[in-house]
């Protein structure tokens, strides 16, 4: 993993900088190259950091219950700037109140993520869900075959 | 030390450009805006109802709320009114707002409108404007204070306070230190100048507006001497400009002791600071937080840690407690939740009536501890700033003189290291730049290293990812697994 | 002081009649039963559990529960162990079985099995049998005991003990005047003698059997002096018979300082009387029940009263609460409301943490109150019974030297009169019969008075009606509407 | 009201005392004329003293959740015993556990009880309606007309 870049960030006008501390000391404890942008960070500030540090995947924070607001258009815009492939994962608190998982899964993947965790969920489990999926991204890359049937979302 | 109040020229000059700066602006009429405010019953001045609070030494709730609409924000707030039964009333603002984002409010209204559910978390008072938030205030029968954690609240102020709310959280370091990245500190604190001159004028005219420092700041293992030299501060220069009622936040730390030495000190503090520095003519009262940080998931801890927050608030003393909900770990409550919360916490004050405030032996020495080290950062921050306290603010933000772990800012260093003692009292182990007296410095290392030799470990940044997790899992102190 | 130890010959005269009054008893073969019980773990022993929490000072959560059918109530405690994490498990017995009315009890069972809703309120242990209760113990990890409200618990005691539970609750003043109406007490004393000689001759062949005599007594404003003097006569009864781990009992009375005095004198006025009578080999520990009175039916309020009541607890320094639930006003929880109440004390408890006991001016002073009191009263009670204590205690009930307020029991007088001061401290407006120095009288007196002069009205029975309903209507003193 | 004899108690094993003084107190403030059985009172009992005392009604108490065991066939047997027109009222936590009031209310109505009271009704209510029911009854009791549809249940 020493080699796979992941850009990491708190997404729109989010300030709870607490978590992404902790995710970005995780992560680089699990052997990521973490592109830690902080909090406050716009779809253009990800999309750009990810190709300029050739990232496999982006995770995305949201606390704040503005996630749908902010993310219209995020996988749309990463196609159109060439990151057909990229991995979007998000986290947090990623609606405005106490709805179901199902639910909150449904709205997120529909805009486009492929994994989905919501507080409380394991870190541990996404680090690992990460690896897993960026391996599996680079054989198909490897591969002829086109890389559709990859988004899964974590039950 | 020097007072500064802005004079009404410069103040009007702004407030042009102010109003201009949303079309709902044009709508506020200060003289119209005073003459509605005169007429407000004192049941629903927030002032007033914090000064009867403290002379009756009891513990007034309030909890967070706000949603895009203004029916739905009615309709939830007269719920916790009466379902609830909040002594006091809030109306959270939405993060767009807090940016001046107006028109990505809009965008949140319209969606909200269209999907029947609110997309945005909170109200979006600047976009509603004048006569919606005065429909908001008649419809109720508690104070109703604006909460929020905007840097620029100018605009917000304006509308909000002809709006006929009677409270004003914030401060130009509160509301910019643990909200914003990169707003520079010096117009945080110009534009704050701006709201409590604001809250002046109408003081001057006869109409009380409680203001009230944002005091847990990250919510985050904040040392106690730290976010009471910026309340302090942030006081002071709400009083430079006139404001008269005047409320110090501490958000729950987690050690008992420390916590009541925390609220009593805070209350000590502040007012010999402020009567030394030439006021006498103002209305001191505490507010204390229930816990700030990452809650648990599970609504059953989630009551306990609601429940030993306001045990802490009640054996200290504290006027007013912020309430949380069961559903704080997951997202803005339901109404359901928030009441529940409220009444959670309403049980514990009303078994507690009247044996209020902790006296051991420990509650002192921790005072006279948290006492000496806001002496120390303040006396040196009035060096700095050579008797301008705001000036001397700055510089001492930029000096690491003061300074806020695990903020968003630039503006302060991030330097120091807080992490619990074996007691669960938050220390500093790298104190940075703040400047302790030695023999505190000594006196946070000694109990740090306390610690690390009952958990066999040296002491290491793991800890405080240790304590950072332990409540939600419910612990105070994160010990190794 | 005289102690009398039950001889073996008697013992087992009665035994076999105990033995055959139902049919469950033939399968009781004490040899066999503490073979069985020797082999049983130290991680299931009660006592050790207890002797561990006191060394460690921490505080160990017990809820109760109980029904009908031996698989749901094996469900039930695992649940209990895994989802509410319990350190500590109990079996609480039907009320039927209480009685000795296994005919009935087997009704209940014969109905619920038919329903497939326990139609019990409790576990019918007798009815049962040895088998099915060794099923429930292998079942669990943690340590079980036995809970009741048992007047004659002799054969409930022999076919539980080898069944394979480690702990006993109940005593022969406690599980009769609050629990009966019409049982002689020289009977409940004399067949408790029996349980504790037959724990005491589990404790001679090495099977610790720990025993906890029911602190509460009526839940409902006891002042602590006279549950104090109740617990150490229990107490000292069962060391008599050879007892040798004993934990006493405090129900939350609801003020802070009172509760917490209240612990702590009971745990140094036993020992020292335990000693002076010449025990020396024992382990004291002590239990704190949360608030045992009218609960409030709204759980979020019940939360409420579950984390005072636990704070005060881990002030307190207690080894062992005994947990409510929110369902606690309405009827027997459902397991998961059960599960709450754990989830909500633990995150309490571990939250607090290592700061535990409470040490103010307060406390010390209450603390002399209580000690003063309970002395008054034991020395009474021994001089009555020229000492023999159990003579010393029949004697004073009759005499109302010990006496219950709201008790349903003849057998005590219940002529006291109990109600809180102004502070929420438990006092006696009519000592009646119990033999107080002089001027703790006119200090119980002089509290009341000022109670009554803030209230503006005279001391009168409406307050204790109104102390009564108060906590589940939010408070502690039941002020006037 | 003051002529109005009401029996009171609490039935079956159930010791708990401290709601049965509170009930005693408050009714008999309220103006009737109240035999408190106390607590562990059997159903012979009840039925004994409601006859000698001539009274209107019995109201019993229940807390420890045993109520429906301990009051089958306690219509019939007043029935048996002449007690045709007597009022029974039953209060308290009248099951193990935490159902639906309409779940209680049935199996209470079915047992032949008139009123029914959870936890946390309002006993200023409760003695009204039985002020009303009472007066009812009498006036029933002087008509020619049998009682059959007076029975009703508190909402
Ligand atoms: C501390 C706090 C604050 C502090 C933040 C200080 C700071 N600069 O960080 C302050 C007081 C300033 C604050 C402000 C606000 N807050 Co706030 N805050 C919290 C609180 C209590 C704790 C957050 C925290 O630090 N948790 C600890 C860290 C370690 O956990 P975490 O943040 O959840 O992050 C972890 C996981 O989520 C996960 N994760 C996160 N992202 C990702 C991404 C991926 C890919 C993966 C795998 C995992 C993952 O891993 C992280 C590390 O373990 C939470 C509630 C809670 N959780 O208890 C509310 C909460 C997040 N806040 C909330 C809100 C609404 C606000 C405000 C809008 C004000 C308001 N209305 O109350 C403002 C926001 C202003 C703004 N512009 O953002 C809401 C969000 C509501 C929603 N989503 O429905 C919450 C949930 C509270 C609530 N229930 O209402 N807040
Ligand atoms: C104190 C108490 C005890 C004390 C009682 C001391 C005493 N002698 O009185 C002790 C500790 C001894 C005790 C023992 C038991 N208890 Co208990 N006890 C309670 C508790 C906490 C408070 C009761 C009380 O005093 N309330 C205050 C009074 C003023 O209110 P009240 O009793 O409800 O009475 C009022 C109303 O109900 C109403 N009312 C009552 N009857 C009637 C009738 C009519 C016609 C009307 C109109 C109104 C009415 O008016 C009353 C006055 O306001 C309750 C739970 C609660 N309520 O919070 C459990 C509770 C009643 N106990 C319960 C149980 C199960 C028991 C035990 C079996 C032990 C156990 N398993 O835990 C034993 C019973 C043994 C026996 N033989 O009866 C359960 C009953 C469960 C159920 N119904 O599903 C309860 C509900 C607790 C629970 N949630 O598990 N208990």
């Amino acid at each position: 993993m020493k080699d796979t870049t992941i850009i990491l960030g708190v997404i729109g006008s989010d300030c709870h900088s607490v978590g992404n501390s902790i995710l970005d000391a995780f992560l680089t404890e699990r052997g990521f190259r973490v592109v830690n942008l902080g909090v406050m960070v716009s779809q253009e500030e990800f999309i750009t950091a990810a190709i300029e540090h050739d990232a496999a995947a982006i995770l995305v924070s949201s606390l704040y219950g503005h996630a749908e607001l902010d993310c219209v258009g995020f996988r749309e815009r990463c196609v159109e700037r060439g990151l057909e492939q990229i991995l979007l994962y998000i986290g947090g608190n990623l609606v405005v109140g106490k709805p179901s998982r199902e639910a909150i899964e449904q709205t997120f993947v529909k805009l486009g993520f492929d994994r989905i965790f919501l507080a409380g969920d394991d870190l541990e489990t996404a680090a690992k869900r990460l690896q897993a999926d960026i391996e599996r991204q680079k054989q198909s890359l490897t591969s002829t075959e086109t890389q559709i049937s990859n988004c899964g979302i974590v039950k | 030390m020097k007072t500064k109040k802005n004079s009404l020229d410069d103040f009007n000059k702004i407030r042009r450009q102010v109003l201009q700066s949303w079309p709902t602006g044009a709508d506020v009429h200060l003289d119209e805006a005073i003459a509605y405010q005169q007429a407000i019953p004192d049941s629903k001045r927030f002032a007033k109802a914090m000064a009867e609070a403290k002379a009756r030494n009891t513990l007034l709730t309030q909890p967070r709320a706000g949603v895009a609409l203004v029916e739905e924000h009615i309709r939830l707030l007269k719920y916790l009114e009466t379902e609830g039964g909040a002594d006091l009333l809030p109306t959270t603002i939405d993060a767009y707002t807090r940016q001046n984002r107006y028109r990505e409010a809009a965008k949140g209204i319209e969606k909200s409108t269209a999907s029947g559910v609110s997309m945005l978390n909170g109200f979006p008072a600047v976009n509603h404007g004048v006569e919606q938030c005065r429909r908001v205030t008649e419809s109720l029968s508690r104070p109703v204070q604006v909460r929020h954690g905007t840097p620029d609240a100018r605009l917000l102020a304006e509308i909000t306070l002809a709006g006929g709310f009677t409270s004003f959280e914030g401060g130009g370091i509160s509301y910019n230190i643990p909200y914003v990245k990169n707003v520079p500190l010096r117009k945080t604190l110009t534009d704050w100048q701006y709201v409590d001159r604001l809250c002046g004028y109408y003081e001057e005219h006869g109409v009380a507006i409680n203001r009230e420092p944002f005091g847990p700041l990250t919510g985050t293992l904040v040392p106690p001497c730290i976010s009471h030299a910026v309340g302090i501060i942030e006081g002071f220069l709400a009083l430079e400009q006139g404001v008269k009622s005047l409320s110090l936040g501490h958000g729950q730390g987690g050690n008992l002791v420390q916590d009541v030495a925390a609220v009593m000190s805070l209350k000590s503090l502040a007012d010999r600071f402020f009567r030394e520095a030439g006021f006498a003519d103002f209305e001191l009262t505490t507010v204390f937080h229930q816990w700030m940080g990452g809650f648990p998931v599970d609504e059953s801890r989630a009551f306990g840690v609601i429940g030993w927050g306001t045990v802490v608030a009640c054996l200290a003393g504290a006027d007013k407690i912020i309430v949380k909900t069961p559903h704080e770990a997951m997202g803005v409550p339901t109404k359901e939740a928030n009441a529940q919360g409220l009444k959670a916490t309403k049980q514990i004050i009303n078994m507690f009536g009247e044996q209020r405030n902790l006296d051991i032996a420990a509650v002192e020495r921790e005072k006279s501890v948290i006492e000496r080290e806001v002496n120390c950062i303040l006396k040196k921050v009035i060096e700095l700033g050579r008797g301008d306290i705001k000036e001397g603010t700055i510089a001492a933000f930029e000096a690491g003189v003061l300074d806020v772990a695990f903020a968003p800012s630039t503006q302060c260093r991030g330097k120091i290291l807080p992490m619990r003692d074996n007691e669960g009292y938050i220390r500093l182990y790298n104190h940075a730049g703040i400047p302790l007296d030695d023999d505190l410095v000594a006196y946070h290392r000694e109990r740090l290293e306390q610690r690390a030799k009952h958990e066999k470990r040296n002491i290491c940044f793991q800890m405080i990812t240790d304590d950072i997790y332990a409540i939600s899992k419910g612990q105070l102190v994160g010990r190794p697994r």
